[in-house]
């Protein structure tokens, strides 16, 4: 089974990556974009037999290691085909 | 006539004459997975077989040599039963394609020369060449290759201690990446890439293997054309993490002594190891394929012999200890897999799950590849852009011209670059990046080395064998500078297509260029690497040889760097001027021109300087010396003050031997050779200048150190005078500023 | 004084740290495998600089789980000085041991170079030699250096005296010219409340030879070493012992 | 109106970060991790009226800066609309 694991700063936490961005999107004529942040994506491939068991999984994975709780977030999808491919 | 037709031989880079070899030393037609192995060792990148002729004249042998031109990097001897490992390596086509990981893997892949020959690494440089900086292109090209440079020697922990960057439009398709790397092992316990001992294991260890830069060897061996995009193999991604673990593992297994030896997989990946291991030792090697770890599904032979997967080395162990070296490599979570073993029948056999697939004497693949003697003529621009003719009177006040070279990026500090690499860590770095030559000490030992990597495309492109040695020359004479006397040189020789007579010539001329002037200077080649079809739509770069010295200085605390130290210091200026315009900075910065012959160099004389320079330094004669380069006599004036807390000065010139309205201008940026400036303490002025007499150097005392100013006068009469402050700053911040505002 | 300096995979800076406290302070050192489970008897442990893991992840994430931390953490609260250095200093803020987290330098790039730090408490068992306000000049080499802490937790650290070194200019003024990486507040060290576990980004054990650039760096280990020598650290002798 | 994009390396590419990761779970335990990947993820604020036009904003940003075609890949989401385009 598959889950997504989107990991964000919070929104108090400034975010160098994402206003580099902006910055530079503002000096290539993007205006219309306003605002941008930057956060880390992790597809984790789990040997889990229900979706119940790959979100529980999944999220003490992020606890533990993928998200540090004093400036990130995370949030979780599970996909049940693990033949999903994102190209 | 074959088993393969001529699509398939075309995909694999051989032509019909190079198929009828491979049918000769196998006495029957290839299976796919040989002709394979055959197109990556055969070609240009592995088999050298295009320069290989002419590079068999250069100088290699010296009473200090401890390994020249063959193994995985050259040693030198540097005293106290140390060795000096170097090797300079180009990874440029992968860093057009992909600039943060091909300069990365281009460093990890340098890194691995080094540690595989049983010497730790504790320095790193690099020689970079790209268009013009006012390119958008060229800037993000540009910063993604410093960021692959950074984000691997700087994880690793190699300092990066030195390089140099120019700029010129005949890169912007094609830019030049050479990465060098220095380290330090016993003199006794240099470890070799050799497969011996009939029965020894062969073992697999580091990162998986994926479809990663499957034809990598060969895609270096052609030109780019705008398709080359569709021929991307997966491209690789360097794991500097995995590389240091390796690097530390494979130390400690060295230090075993259950070793016979070790190679990394570079370019043609397991298949080069494998025959060069075995070609080296006389003997045969019999792997299984099916044993390689694999990172990817449904890898047949062809794939998994052919990746170039970074990270990885190929290990030969002695019977019956293998144990010992399964242990270390656990210590370090790295498991390496026994793949195969040492024969005696001199064939590289590798088999699929027990079945052979292909069955080749190592040597038809090494010592029997091809080489060619292609033909050479003397290219038909050459005529023309040699001929200058100067306008009646510079373009521009010879201050305005200093502003405009100080600014120029091939001349503005480099700082903004070296900032992102980790130049200190180890601790050993006397001479900080951007104040000379890079210097690092021997711990354990009162001696330092000092290197430098040096090339001038634009003069090799006027006169390659003048501009050859002339990068010899200022590489070696970089290295003087600090103090160092140069033991031993290494060479990246980055060219166009050899298939046309005159990119050949430019080679050849090159390496006689370069032959030449490390025989008159006694520096061995100890190695190097070539490379060729650096073109973009049929048009070739400057010819770039960059050249790579390191010099041995007896004692560390002498060490000395370019900027002044002491106010009322005296200034000498060695060597002499001449009115030398041709290929300078000065006349492409100010009259847009490359025209000309590039400077006379008399090998006598720069000899006797480096000399003298090596002797000042150990005799503490000389509180600091600079080197004239790019931009002539008046930025190598104007260096010497920076970054040293506003120490100006105030020289009076001799104006060189022209027309009244060039002597300003050619006595401040003619880019004459053999000059150095020196400052020395007043009290040691007299004795300075009887040392410069005793090894026959010109030796001009040409003003003193002081004030807060850069002030020049030629016969009595004021051309620069500008505060060192506005100099400093122009010059400091010229290549930063294309980069603010910009998205990383 | 024994000094242990822990090595991680990736690590470094190891050598450095060792060398500045055995080579150029003369003390007894001794590298410690981060699978090691003790600190082998040592007075002062050192987290070294480096890419721990390869800094993948995040700077220090994985560094953390290592075995020894467990023997560095029953050491840290026995009173036993720890300090950590660049990645050292990002594998205590991750394994809890200070408040706060790292952030990419603002301008995302690696910054190697020598900075001016304030030393702004000198009763920690690495600053006690420390001249009040004193200004160090000492290297940098760091890419995620961008320390951030929540607003509330920053008042914590002020009122308790946590800050120990801020980014100034070499007049030792506070400035944003000379915030090399945008750290909150200028910050480029803290301790613990107990004060005995102490984090920075810059590389004091860089700073400890003039042939190199600096030795303002060997004040911070003259500290602990007198630190130790005195006895006045809180639960030194039983962490010693 | 808001985009999400996500970034990921093409599958042929090697990613030494998330066999870090992987090989990190492994040893704390959780040996139900079979793979992980790595990718950047980004949220974009967008002047767009409608989610045709944040969409097509997004890939050009994305296009321009916010993937390496070489090696990566990306997929959009417009919040408004949970259709999905990968490219
Ligand atoms: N320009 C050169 N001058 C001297 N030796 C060279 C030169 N180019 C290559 N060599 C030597 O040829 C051998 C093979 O080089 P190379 O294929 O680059 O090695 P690797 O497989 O380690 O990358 C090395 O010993 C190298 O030093
Ligand atoms: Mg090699």
């Amino acid at each position: 089974m598959r889950a997504r694991v989107f990991v964000t700063l919070k929104p108090s936490v400034f975010d160098p990556q994402g206003k580099t961005i902006v910055d530079a999107l503002h000096s290539l004529g993007y205006g219309g974009v306003e605002d941008v942040r930057q956060g880390k994506y992790f597809e984790l491939e789990l040997a889990a037999e229900s979706s119940e068991n790959a979100r529980s999984l999944a999220s003490e994975v992020a606890d533990k290691l993928l998200a540090n709780p004093v400036i990130e977030s995370y949030r979780i999808e599970v996909v049940d085909s693990p033949s999903v491919t994102t190209k | 006539m074959s088993a393969h037709d001529k699509a398939t031989l075309d995909r694999h880079g051989l032509n019909d004459e190079e198929y009828q070899r491979i049918v000769t030393a196998l006495q029957r037609e290839p299976t796919l997975t040989e002709l394979g192995i055959f197109s990556v060792m055969w070609s240009e990148h592995c088999s050298y077989k295009s320069s290989r002729v002419h590079l068999r004249n250069l100088p290699t042998t010296g009473p200090r040599v401890l390994q020249g031109p063959g193994e995985n990097a050259g040693a030198v001897d540097i005293g106290n039963g140390l060795a000096a490992v170097f090797k300079i390596e180009s990874h440029n086509h992968p860093s057009f394609i992909e600039p943060y990981q091909g300069a990365a893997t281009g460093v990890g892949g340098i890194i691995r020369d080094i540690f595989t020959m049983g010497a730790r690494p504790i320095a790193l440089m690099n020689s970079l060449r790209f268009g013009s900086i006012d390119d958008p292109h060229v800037r993000r090209n540009l910063e993604g290759v410093v960021a692959g440079i950074a984000g691997y020697g700087n994880s690793i922990g190699i300092p990066t201690v030195g390089g140099e960057i120019a700029f010129e439009d005949c890169y912007a398709g094609n830019p030049l990446v050479n990465v060098f790397c220095l380290g330090i092992a016993k003199a006794d316990e240099i470890i070799k890439g050799v497969a011996k001992g009939t029965g020894n294991p062969v073992y697999y260890v580091g990162a998986k293997t994926g479809r990663d830069g499957i034809h990598g060897a060969t895609m270096a061996s052609a030109e780019f054309d705008d398709k080359s995009a569709e021929k991307r193999p997966a491209v690789q991604v360097g794991d500097p993490f995995m590389e240091k673990l390796l690097l530390e593992a494979c130390l400690e297994v060295m230090k075993t002594d259950a070793l016979i030896g070790i190679q990394d997989m570079g370019a043609a990946g397991l298949t080069c190891s494998t025959c060069e291991m075995g070609s080296r030792g006389g003997a045969g090697i019999d792997i299984d394929v099916a044993h390689v770890p694999q990172r990817e599904t449904g890898m047949t032979a062809y794939e998994i012999m052919l990746s170039e997967s970074q990270e990885r080395m190929l290990l030969v162990v002695k019977r019956g200890r293998e144990r010992e070296v399964e242990d270390v490599f656990e210590k370090w979570d790295l498991h390496a897999a026994h793949i195969g073993e040492v024969t005696d029948d001199g064939l590289m056999r590798v088999r699929d799950h027990g079945n052979v697939v292909a069955e080749i004497p190592t040597a038809a693949l090494t010592d029997e590849a091809p080489v060619y003697e292609r033909p050479m003529q003397t290219p038909s621009y050459l005529s023309d852009v040699q001929k200058l003719s100067l306008p009646e009177r510079p373009q521009i006040p010879d201050l305005d011209a200093l502003r405009a070279l100080l600014a120029s990026p091939t001349i503005a500090s480099k700082r903004w670059v070296y900032r992102q690499y980790d130049h200190m860590v180890r601790t050993n770095t006397l001479v900080l990046p951007g104040m000379g030559a890079g210097v690092v000490r021997i711990k354990g030992t009162d001696t330092a080395l000092a290197m430098s990597v040096d090339g001038n495309g634009r003069y090799c492109y006027l006169d390659p064998y003048r501009g050859a040695m002339l990068a010899v020359a200022e590489a070696a004479r970089n290295v003087a500078c600090a103090g160092g006397e140069p033991i031993g040189g290494t060479n990246c020789l980055n060219f166009g297509n050899p298939e046309r007579p005159e990119i050949m010539w430019q080679f050849g001329r090159a390496v006689e260029g370069i032959t030449a002037a490390c025989k008159a200077l006694d520096i061995p080649i100890t190695g190097g690497n070539v490379s060729l079809y650096n073109e973009t739509d049929g048009k070739a770069i400057y010819p770039t040889p960059v050249l790579g010295v390191v010099g041995l200085i007896e004692d560390a605390q002498t060490v000395i760097g370019r900027g002044f130290r002491e106010t009322g210091d005296v200034i000498f200026l060695l060597g002499d001027s001449r009115h030398e315009l041709g290929g300078s900075e000065y006349l492409k910065v100010v009259h847009d021109m490359v025209r000309g012959v590039p400077p006379e160099l008399d090998l006598k004389a720069e000899r006797a300087l480096q000399q003298l320079l090596v002797a000042a330094v150990r005799e503490g004669l000389a509180r600091s010396a600079h080197d004239c380069a790019e931009g002539g006599l008046a930025i190598t004036l104007a260096e010497c003050t920076f970054g040293t807390g506003r120490i100006g000065l105030n020289v009076d010139l001799v104006g060189v031997d022209t027309a009244d309205a060039w002597v300003a201008a050619s006595t401040l940026f003619s880019e004459s050779a053999s000059r150095v400036v020196v400052s020395v303490a007043p009290e040691r002025a007299a004795a300075f200048q009887q040392r410069a007499k005793d090894f026959g150097v010109p030796a001009r005392d040409i003003g003193t150190t002081g004030t807060a100013r850069v002030r020049v006068l030629i016969n009595g009469r004021c051309v620069i005078d500008i505060a060192v402050d506005e100099a400093e700053a122009i010059w400091d911040t010229a290549l930063g500023r294309h980069f603010t505002q910009r998205a990383a | 004084m024994k000094f242990a300096v822990v090595v991680f995979p990736g690590s470094n800076c190891d050598h450095d740290a060792f060398h500045a406290a055995k080579e150029v302070l003369g003390q007894d050192a001794e590298f410690v495998w981060h699978k090691e489970t003790d600190l082998r008897g040592a007075d002062v442990v050192i987290l070294p600089g480096g890419f721990s893991h390869g800094d993948y992840l995040r700077t220090g994430a994985i560094a953390r789980f290592s075995p020894v931390m467990n023997a560095v953490k029953s050491f840290a609260a026995a009173g036993g000085p720890v300090l950590g250095i660049c990645n050292g200093f990002q594998i205590l803020l991750e394994a809890g041991l200070l408040p706060g987290a790292m952030l990419r330098n603002r301008d995302l790039k690696f910054h190697c170079e020598h900075v001016h730090v304030r030393v702004e408490q000198t009763d920690t068992p690495f600053t006690l030699a420390c001249l009040p306000k004193q200004v160090l000049r000492i290297p940098i080499a760091h890419g995620e250096g961008n320390y951030f802490i929540a607003p509330e937790e920053l008042r914590r650290l002020e009122q308790n005296h946590q800050i120990v070194f801020r980014y100034v200019n070499a007049g030792g003024e506070v400035t944003d010219e000379a915030n090399p990486n945008g750290s909150l507040d200028s910050i480029a060290g803290i301790c613990n409340e107990q004060r005995n576990v102490v984090g920075l980004m810059p590389h004091p054990e860089r700073a400890c030879e003039l042939a190199v650039g600096s030795a303002d760096g060997l004040v911070m280990f003259e500290s602990v070493i007198a630190a130790l020598a005195q006895g006045t650290l809180p639960g030194a002798e039983r962490a010693s012992a």
